[in-house]
């Protein structure tokens, strides 16, 4: 990437969650020209690491009345105007033997108080619709949830922010601010080896976990703890609908049907650090049986991945456990810090991204002068195609419809084609952008299947090579890149199937191939010592 | 009419992979009646290369060029290493007994000789292995001089492709060329399987169809390298047209699995314990394992289909692998072994099973958990003695080894195989056969 | 050695020399044959419905039971049928109950004894190819023949039992016990086309004329069978093609020339 | 009875018998069953069987022809081959109704000529007529014992004009011994005869002679007093001998009607009263000639069609026919089916038409299917075409229906023509519907499709292992399935590509999107060569779930299937 070394724009967003992302739409749908600085890729922190359920707010209702209905409003937008990025799956509560029998008896009041309808079902009833619901289930309730693609929703939200203008710099860390006074001037951002200046007349700080840092970084210290949630991907999708546990939050309550898997979570561990963020086996077995509770298929199941995001709490004094500070957004203005172009906007639910993009809008448009009103819960997201691979079981079906001599299945797990990857990659490339292999896997299912990246990673590589889109030697390096980021989420469920697959990898990868060994091989260059090791 | 199926045999193997199959082999040499169990498995997986030993220590990913020195080095450092137990003569015996029999099947090899060899692999890397398929021998002669030399692939072959060989290598390899051709007949096949063109090769025509379009794009190549797909069945015979036909040195390059060269090892190694009286029983696995102390006979239950086959034996070898294999399994607690339940040295928990990087240089704990074993190849049991005097562990289930990282896979089959196979014929002399 | 002859579907009104013949060389070694009237083996069915194709084959395991007597088939596809449906059964108590209830409503049930032998097992195993041999008056010395093994005798090979499945040697055995020279051919254990003949008669063709010219190419004179369906199907793509044909044999008529029985007594 | 009426009766009759006649037997000519019979002209189809039988008829072949005459046509030997009792049924109708046909109902043209005397009250022709129509009751009886005997739970093809035809028969019968029965018994017949032979009815003259016709010809006096004086009688035979005895014997011999008779005299006065002479008769006879109208649209059609089908077998041995020839023989085949049932009990899928519930899977059953859709009948009822169409396809061509047929049809080229029709007609057998589209579009007329079919049963005793993840769970993405599975390896090599491969499959099965693979040509493109299954090194199923799919598919795309969508 060549950017000019000092950039002007009306607001500079730094981070590409969903918020950010949500943001940058926003703003751009107000005629605000904006740039979205993001240290990583889309939806790189929290905003894709979550359960992608587009909650009906139930789960709130007996403690959080405000945030259930905020949920409920929020939640029926989406369904309107992204509908695209949604399945309306609709979701069950159930309590197994031994749940709080009070919290269930008062479930469907609390629900009825913040706006939320549900519908008692007979357990029999429920379990002839979801079969994996457990003979110890006691009692059902029907609730409006569904589930939502975030990184479809980012993406989207993204790619029509550019078609407005918008501008999206990807691994761009802001590494500091330059302040005169109450105003930013501007913001150092190092993209790769190089740093630019960008001059902005606002600043919205959307980083998510890392908000606390930039902030810092701009001389604006708040308070905020992270919460880690780790989430588990099962090898086959387990029922139709979201199945949440009918009792207080807790541990590993919630299982979504996301499209041809179940993702099932979570769990919250009070973190200080953000970096380096890995599920550990404690998290995965706590969830595996805390689940199965509900689900006894989960104990047998065969998991493919398992995945950790940091909630950003805004901290309350005193608390520790990640669970009862509040799921609510912050938006500070930081006029206290002594800045009026600066403001943080954090917290909050992936469900409520877009209002809390709204209200961090209003507060930039306000200080920009600019009275247009918000249009995102009016207008409806745009299909951008490059963006439509995310979605699981989508692409076996669109391959389906066009497969032919050209266009051949890179990934055969997810069933993801040659023209799928094109798209994606294309999209990035005709915006500057040098794609990585890494950067295809979060925009599509490559690499997202059972088996993990270790046949479609040497697929999708010579798939690149061919089309010249890959130089040298760098498709050896592109794929342990992506076993690298893979890696990350596997090596926590790797027993029984999964690991045996994991083992077939690497017997792969090493074994066969020896591609740890990169690099070394001139080391055993055949004039070498004959009789013995071979010198270095 | 069907009774309960009965079978018995002097040596029972569990096991189908190279470890399992280069038992069941040499028991057959050894003139030891054999019935052996398991899947294809791990075979189809083989790159056809026969790996030694390449890496050591695996933490400094040093590589050598003569497995012998390095197994000397290992044996000196890390001295409860299965390879470290076996004394080199053993291992070239175990070898060339090997090799011939793969030859005598059909699938030849080159000479094997007293060193490592680096070939070049379809992802671009540069291999280190010992034994070489003869059809792949002029690759290495090339990757040593680098000569003009030209890399051919086949539109639709999704794993292969020569522009990524060339690119990865170009550095080191300026005259390495590529082109893509369309593989006779089939303009209508999107996708293309490497084991389906090896069979089309087997046919006179297509072969000289195919020699016939990359003869106009040799240029000044003086080697041509193609993907793995020179013949199954046939694999010297279609080489030897290519060679013919271009008048010049043909290689292949190992694929990627399931290849051609792991599906003709597969179909040579069962050939050849087919011929040796091997008695096989596929998809089939043990369902159960008893010993009778007394009669001094092992009861094998194969689960068959349906009902089960009792295989009585005077020795059983376990060769069943690690966890692609079954040999072992692992729930979330613990690495067990799935038969008998012998007790697995392993690390302390599931969070020290794997690193937190793929590539970490000293590679994953739970790939040298396995069994432990005594002088004779007989596994332990919590005690530390043998778990039945006359069964035997051979291949990647035993413990302190790493052989993804040290390159040892084939070696570590064949040598203990030949290992434990000489202690079997020394127990079963002792009760009076073999 | 007495076995009720299952000749399935096809022997009867397509290939009369097979059962000729079979009868013929089995006469020779003692082999008394019993004749019931079986149904269908239930091959058809497994595209329809695994419980009819269960219950069917079933209803001659019964019968076969009911006399007291093994199956032996000429048949590769009913050999692997009826051993399918052994296996469907065995493992399925829902499917089992439901079959014996359908047999008990004829009269019949099947507790499981019968076994199921193909005309090469009991020449093999239970003849003895050293019997055969014994037999050979005329061995067809240099005739270079390639063994025909038919998928559903030998795959999958847990289930039918019938030889090593990935390598089997019974075919190249007894045709050497004839006198024969077996010759080494790549496609040998391939499909030879017929189960398609009526889904994708093109596809079917390529699978079969794959398999001749592979025959050919190998230096092969005859093609010997062991199947109904893999016989025909040799001869019907041969039939209407103008391509380089090779002879189709069957094994027992092979057999039964070097064991010197008359021609006619083998349909030839 | 007026002779008018008869006559006019008897023409008509006759007349609507031949008109029948001709329609029946031009079927054979203009009746087409299989796609080739389509290319055959009518005047090609008289020629042939022109030449036919010119070339039968003027070679040695008429040896054959002679031979068949005897042996199938008159000995019925395949039908003594297959079952013995049907045999002699059949035997004793055929005997029985040809004696009748000839002696008793063309009495005058027949017996009269023949035998000098013939009166049809005198021995034998009394007795003779007793035993004929005893013989074809008894034969009706074996019959209809021996399709009670051989049930086999199975409905057995008939249609309903044949047992209104065996009805009218029976009633042809019992109404003649009735007639036969009442004539013996009845005083009022006496005396009509006394009147005309003796020029008397009076009752005293008479009394000797009925005396003697009550004692020993059964006639049921009301007003003779018993006991009779031997006197009287000895004056009454007499009586006899002078006026009766040249016309009539002692009806003991009429074994059926005699008795009938006995049982009658309690009622004879009431039946005398009532003119059943007169009304018997015309039951009798108008039955009859009902039963000729309409003999060419009954079963009994089959006294026409199969001593043609026997003789044109004889006369082309080996089954060598033209193509035209062929055409005609199968439509012959269709009226030369006399439904009994034989083929059915032989069929070696039979077991299946009970398993499945589908009848359309027996040959006689298929017989008729294919008669309906030569006769445009069958398409116009789809769930009765579809099943036809499922049996059809799981005919196995054994032949044994064929080799059993007692009337020697050709039932293997009917079925196989038969199968051409259907699939002319937008019911090709499975494989080739459901690959009419592609499996998108079968997948997205499912979801647009009933959410809940109506099943036979559940999918996972249908399918279990499809339905169950952990058949699939241990796949490692290897592709060994597709690198040994020849289907795809020679679909390669033309324009019959193949749209998903055996691991894709079950990739989607794994993905929960089975729908996506009913349709598929590598499902039902599957050769069940099972080297995919031998070589899985995860012990996956793959060819059995192929099987399992395909069953699964023909249930659940065949609801979604219409007939004017596939044709």
């Amino acid at each position: 990437m060549n950017f000019p070394s000092i950039i002007q724009t009306q607001v500079l967003i730094i981070g590409g969650g969903v918020t950010g992302t949500a943001l940058a739409r926003d703003l751009a749908l107000r005629g605000v020209d904006c740039i979205l600085v993001e240290k990583d890729d889309i939806n790189a922190g929290a905003s894709g690491r979550n359960h992608g359920l587009l909650h009906s707010g139930a789960r709130y209702a007996a403690g959080d009345r405000a945030a259930a209905m905020e949920c409920r409003a929020e939640g029926a937008i989406l369904k309107r105007m992204a509908a695209q990025t949604i399945q309306d799956t609709g979701g069950y509560f159930v309590a197994v033997q031994g749940d709080d029998e009070r919290y269930i008896a008062d479930f469907s009041s609390h629900c009825e108080r913040s706006g939320i309808s549900t519908r008692a079902v007979e357990v029999a009833a429920a379990r002839a619709l979801e079969p994996a619901l457990s003979e110890r289930a006691i009692a059902v309730f029907e609730v409006p949830d569904a589930s939502i693609d975030p990184f479809r929703l980012s993406l989207e939200n993204m790619a029509h922010a550019r078609s407005l203008g918008a501008r999206l710099m990807r691994r761009s860390r802001v590494v500091g601010f330059a302040r005169e006074g109450r105003q930013i001037r501007a913001v150092r951002v190092r993209s790769g080896a190089e740093e630019v200046r960008i001059e902005a007349a606002q600043v919205v700080n959307a980083a998510g976990a890392w908000a606390r840092e930039v902030a810092l970084l701009a001389g604006a210290p708040f308070g905020m703890t992270y919460s880690k949630g780790t989430l588990l991907v099962t090898h086959t999708r387990l029922a139709r609908r979201v199945v949440n546990r009918l009792r207080p939050p807790s541990n590993a309550d919630i299982m979504m049907p996301g499209g041809t898997v179940s993702i099932v979570g979570t769990t919250s561990t009070r973190v200080d650090a953000l970096d380096d963020m890995h599920p550990t086996a404690a998290e995965v077995d706590l969830i595996v049986e805390e689940a199965a509770r509900m689900l006894p298929a989960l104990a047998t199941m065969r998991f493919i991945r398992a995945y950790a995001g940091v909630r950003p709490l805004v901290a309350a004094p005193g608390v520790a456990d990640g669970r009862t500070v509040s799921r609510g957004y912050a938006l500070f203005d930081h006029e206290d810090h002594g800045l009026d172009n600066f403001a943080t906007i954090t917290g909050g639910k992936l469900t409520t991204c877009r209002l809390m993009a709204e209200r961090a809008a209003d507060l930039v448009c306000r200080r920009l002068g600019v009275t247009r009103p918000c249009l995102t819960a009016t207008m409806p997201l745009p299909v951008a195609a490059e963006c439509e691979w995310t979605e699981p079981g989508r692409s076996p079906r669109m391959w389906m419809r066009s497969h032919g001599l050209e266009d051949t299945l890179l990934c055969e797990c997810e069933m993801v084609s040659g023209s799928a990857v094109d798209a994606i990659y294309d999209a990035l490339r005709s915006a500057g952008d040098t794609p990585t292999l890494t950067d295809i896997g979060l925009r599509s299912r490559v690499g997202k299947g059972a088996c993990q990246g270790a046949f479609c990673a040497v697929r999708t590589v010579a798939h690149l090579y061919q089309r010249g889109d890959f130089q040298a030697r760098r498709g050896i390096d592109e794929i342990l890149d992506f076993f690298g980021e893979r890696w990350r989420g596997q090596r926590a469920v790797l027993w029984g199937e999964q690991l045996a697959q994991a083992e077939l990898m690497e017997a792969l990868h090493c074994g066969v191939f020896g591609e740890e060994l990169r690099g070394e091989e001139s080391r055993a260059a055949p004039d070498a010592d004959p009789a013995g090791e071979v010198s270095p | 009419m069907t009774g309960a199926r009965r079978d018995s045999c002097d040596v029972a193997v569990i096991g189908a992979g190279m470890a399992g199959m280069a038992t069941a082999l040499f028991a057959a040499e050894r003139g030891l009646s054999c019935i052996q169990v398991g899947n294809p498995g791990g075979i189809l997986f083989a790159s056809g290369l026969l790996d030694l030993f390449g890496v050591h220590p695996v933490a400094e990913r040093r590589l050598w060029r003569s497995p012998y020195a390095a197994i000397a080095a290992l044996a000196r450092e890390q001295s409860d290493h299965p390879l470290a137990r076996i004394d080199a003569s053993s291992i070239r015996t175990a070898f060339e007994i090997f090799v011939a029999a793969l030859g005598a099947a059909g699938l030849r090899y080159a000479p094997l000789g007293d060193r490592n060899r680096s070939v070049l692999t379809s992802i671009g890397t540069i291999k280190t292995t010992f034994g070489v398929p003869l059809s792949m021998v002029a690759g290495v002669d090339a990757l040593e001089a680098r000569p003009p030399c030209l890399l051919v692939d086949f539109r639709g072959l999704r794993e292969f492709n020569a522009r990524q060989i060339a690119e990865s290598l170009g550095h080191r390899w300026p005259d390495l060329r590529h082109r893509r051709i369309e593989f006779p007949g089939t303009e209508a096949a999107p996708e293309l399987y490497a084991a389906h063109l090896a069979r089309a090769l087997e046919s006179r025509q297509t072969r000289e169809r195919t020699i016939a379009l990359v003869k106009p794009l040799l240029g000044d190549a003086l080697a041509v390298g193609f993907p793995a797909v020179l013949g199954l069945a046939r694999a010297s015979e279609v080489h030897a047209a290519f060679e013919a036909g271009l008048e010049m040195p043909v290689f292949e390059i190992p694929t990627m699995p399931t290849s051609v060269p792991g599906l003709r090892l597969l179909g040579a190694l069962e050939t050849a314990v087919s011929a040796r009286g091997v008695r096989r029983r596929h998809q089939a696995s043990v369902r159960a394992l008893a010993f009778d102390r007394e009669a001094g006979t092992a009861a094998l239950d194969v689960e068959g289909v349906p009902g089960v086959e009792r295989v009585v034996a005077r020795a059983v070898v376990l060769a069943t692998g690690r966890f692609t294999g079954r040999g072992l399994t692992a729930d979330r607690g613990q690495v067990r072994e799935s038969i008998l339940g012998i007790p697995v040295l392993q690390p302390a928990s599931r969070e020290a099973w794997h690193q937190r990087d793929f590539l970490d240089p000293s590679g994953h704990a739970v790939n040298r958990a396995g069994l432990a074993i005594d002088d004779a190849w007989r596994p332990l049991d919590a005690d530390g003695k043998p778990v039945w005097p006359r069964l035997f562990a051979v291949g990647s289930i035993l413990a302190h080894q790493d052989w993804m990282r040290s390159k040892c896979g084939s070696g570590l089959a064949i040598s203990t195989a030949w290992a434990a196979m000489e202690q079997v014929a020394r127990q079963l002399r002792g009760t009076g056969a073999g | 050695m007495k076995y009720a002859l299952f000749l399935g579907c096809k022997i009867p009104s397509a290939l009369p020399a097979y059962e000729a013949s079979s009868r013929a060389v089995l006469a020779h070694f003692g082999v008394t044959l019993v004749d019931l009237e079986f149904n269908c083996c239930g091959y058809p069915a497994r595209n329809f419905n695994r419980y009819a194709f269960a219950a069917a084959a079933a209803r001659n395991l019964a019968l076969a039971e009911r006399a007291g007597l093994d199956i032996l088939t000429p048949c590769m596809c009913c050999f692997g049928t009826l051993r399918h449906a052994i296996r469907f059964l065995g493992e399925d108590a829902e499917l089992r109950s439901r079959v014996s209830e359908a047999l008990a409503a004829e009269g019949y049930a099947w507790s499981g004894k019968t076994e199921v032998e193909h005309l090469l097992t009991v020449l093999a195993r239970k003849i003895g190819v050293d019997s055969l041999a014994a037999a050979v008056r005329s061995p067809r010395t240099g005739l270079r023949v390639a063994a025909q093994y038919g998928c559903h005798a030998l795959r999958p090979g847990n289930v039918t039992r019938f030889d090593n499945p990935m390598a089997p040697t019974m075919f190249e055995t007894l045709i050497r016990a004839a006198g024969a020279t077996p010759v080494d051919w790549p496609r040998r254990l391939d499909c030879c086309g017929d189960p398609l003949h009526q889904a994708n008669t093109p596809l079917s063709g390529r699978m079969t004329r794959a398999k001749i010219a592979d025959a050919l190419e190998s230096g092969a004179e005859v093609i010997c069978t062991a199947c109904p369906h893999c016989h025909l199907r040799f001869d019907a793509v041969q039939a209407g093609s103008s391509d380089a044909s090779i002879r189709t044999l069957l094994y027992t008529q092979l057999l039964g020339l070097a064991m010197g029985l008359p021609a006619d007594f083998l349909g030839l | 009875m007026s002779p008018a009426l008869f006559q006019t009766a008897l023409y008509a009759s006759l007349a609507l018998c031949s008109l029948g006649l001709v329609w029946r037997v031009s079927a054979w000519f203009r009746v087409r069953i299989g796609p080739d019979a389509r290319t055959v002209a009518l005047s090609q189809r008289v020629a042939a069987l022109l030449r036919g039988g010119a070339l039968a008829l003027f070679s040695r072949r008429v040896f054959q022809l002679a031979g068949a005459v005897f042996l199938d046509l008159l000995l019925q030997r395949r039908l003594f081959a297959n079952e013995k009792l049907r045999w002699l049924g059949h035997l004793l109708i055929l005997t029985g109704f040809t004696l009748l046909l000839l002696m008793h109902a063309l009495a005058a043209i027949v017996t009269a000529k023949l035998f000098q005397g013939y009166q049809p009250t005198l021995d034998p022709y009394l007795f003779l007529r007793n035993l004929s129509g005893a013989m074809v009751i008894t034969g009706v009886g074996l019959l209809l014992f021996g399709r009670w005997r051989r049930q086999t739970g199975l409905p057995q093809a008939r249609r309903p004009m044949d047992m209104a035809f065996v009805a009218l028969l029976g009633f042809v019968l019992v109404s003649g011994f009735l007639l036969e029965a009442h004539k013996i018994a009845s005083p009022r017949a006496f005396y009509r005869m006394s009147d005309q032979f003796i020029g008397s009815t009076d009752a005293g003259r008479l009394t000797p002679l009925r005396a003697v016709w009550a004692s020993e010809f059964g006639v049921a006096f009301d007003d003779l007093k018993l006991p009779i004086d031997p006197r009287l009688l000895e004056q009454g035979r007499e009586l006899h001998r002078s006026a009766c005895a040249s016309c009539h014997t002692k009806p003991v011999s009429a074994f059926v009607s005699y008795p009938m008779a006995r049982v009658l005299a309690p009622v004879t006065d009431l039946l005398d009263t009532g003119r059943a002479d007169a009304w018997l008769l015309y039951l009798h006879v108008f039955a009859c000639f009902l039963g000729l109208a309409v003999l060419p649209f009954t079963l009994m059609f089959h006294l026409v069609a199969v001593p043609i089908s026997l003789l044109v077998n004889a006369a082309a041995p080996n089954r060598d026919f033209s193509l035209a020839g062929r055409a005609s023989r199968r439509a012959l085949a269709l009226d030369a089916c006399v439904r009994c049932g034989i083929c059915d009990l032989h069929c070696s899928v039979a077991p299946l038409a009970r398993y499945l519930g589908n009848l359309g899977l027996l040959p006689a059953h298929k017989l008729q299917a294919t008669a309906a859709l030569a006769g445009g009948r069958l398409l116009g009822c789809e769930d009765v075409a579809l099943r036809a169409a499922d049996g059809a396809f799981l005919c196995t061509d054994c032949g044994r229906c064929t080799a059993h047929c007692p009337v020697g049809l050709d039932l293997e080229d009917l079925w196989e023509a038969g199968r051409g029709d259907l699939a002319a007609a937008g019911l090709p057998s499975p494989a080739q519907w459901v690959q009419a589209h592609p499996a998108l579009a079968w997948a997205e007329s499912l979801e647009r499709g009933p959410a809940e079919h109506v099943d036979s049963g559940p999918d996972d005793l249908l399918a279990p292992l499809s339905a169950d993840r952990r058949s699939f769970s241990r796949c490692v993405q290897c592709q060994t399935c597709t690198n040994v599975c020849p289907v795809v390896a020679h679909s390669m090599d033309s324009n019959h590509g193949i749209d998903l491969t055996p691991q894709k499959v079950m990739n989607l099965l794994r993905l929960g999107l089975r729908d996506l693979t009913l349709g598929s040509r590598m499902v039902w493109d599957c050769a069940t060569c099972y080297q995919c299954q031998e070589n899985c090194p995860a012990g996956v199923r793959v060819a059995d779930i192929m099987c399992e799919l395909r069953a699964l598919g023909v249930r659940r795309l065949g609801a979604v299937r219409s007939l004017r969508e596939s044709s």
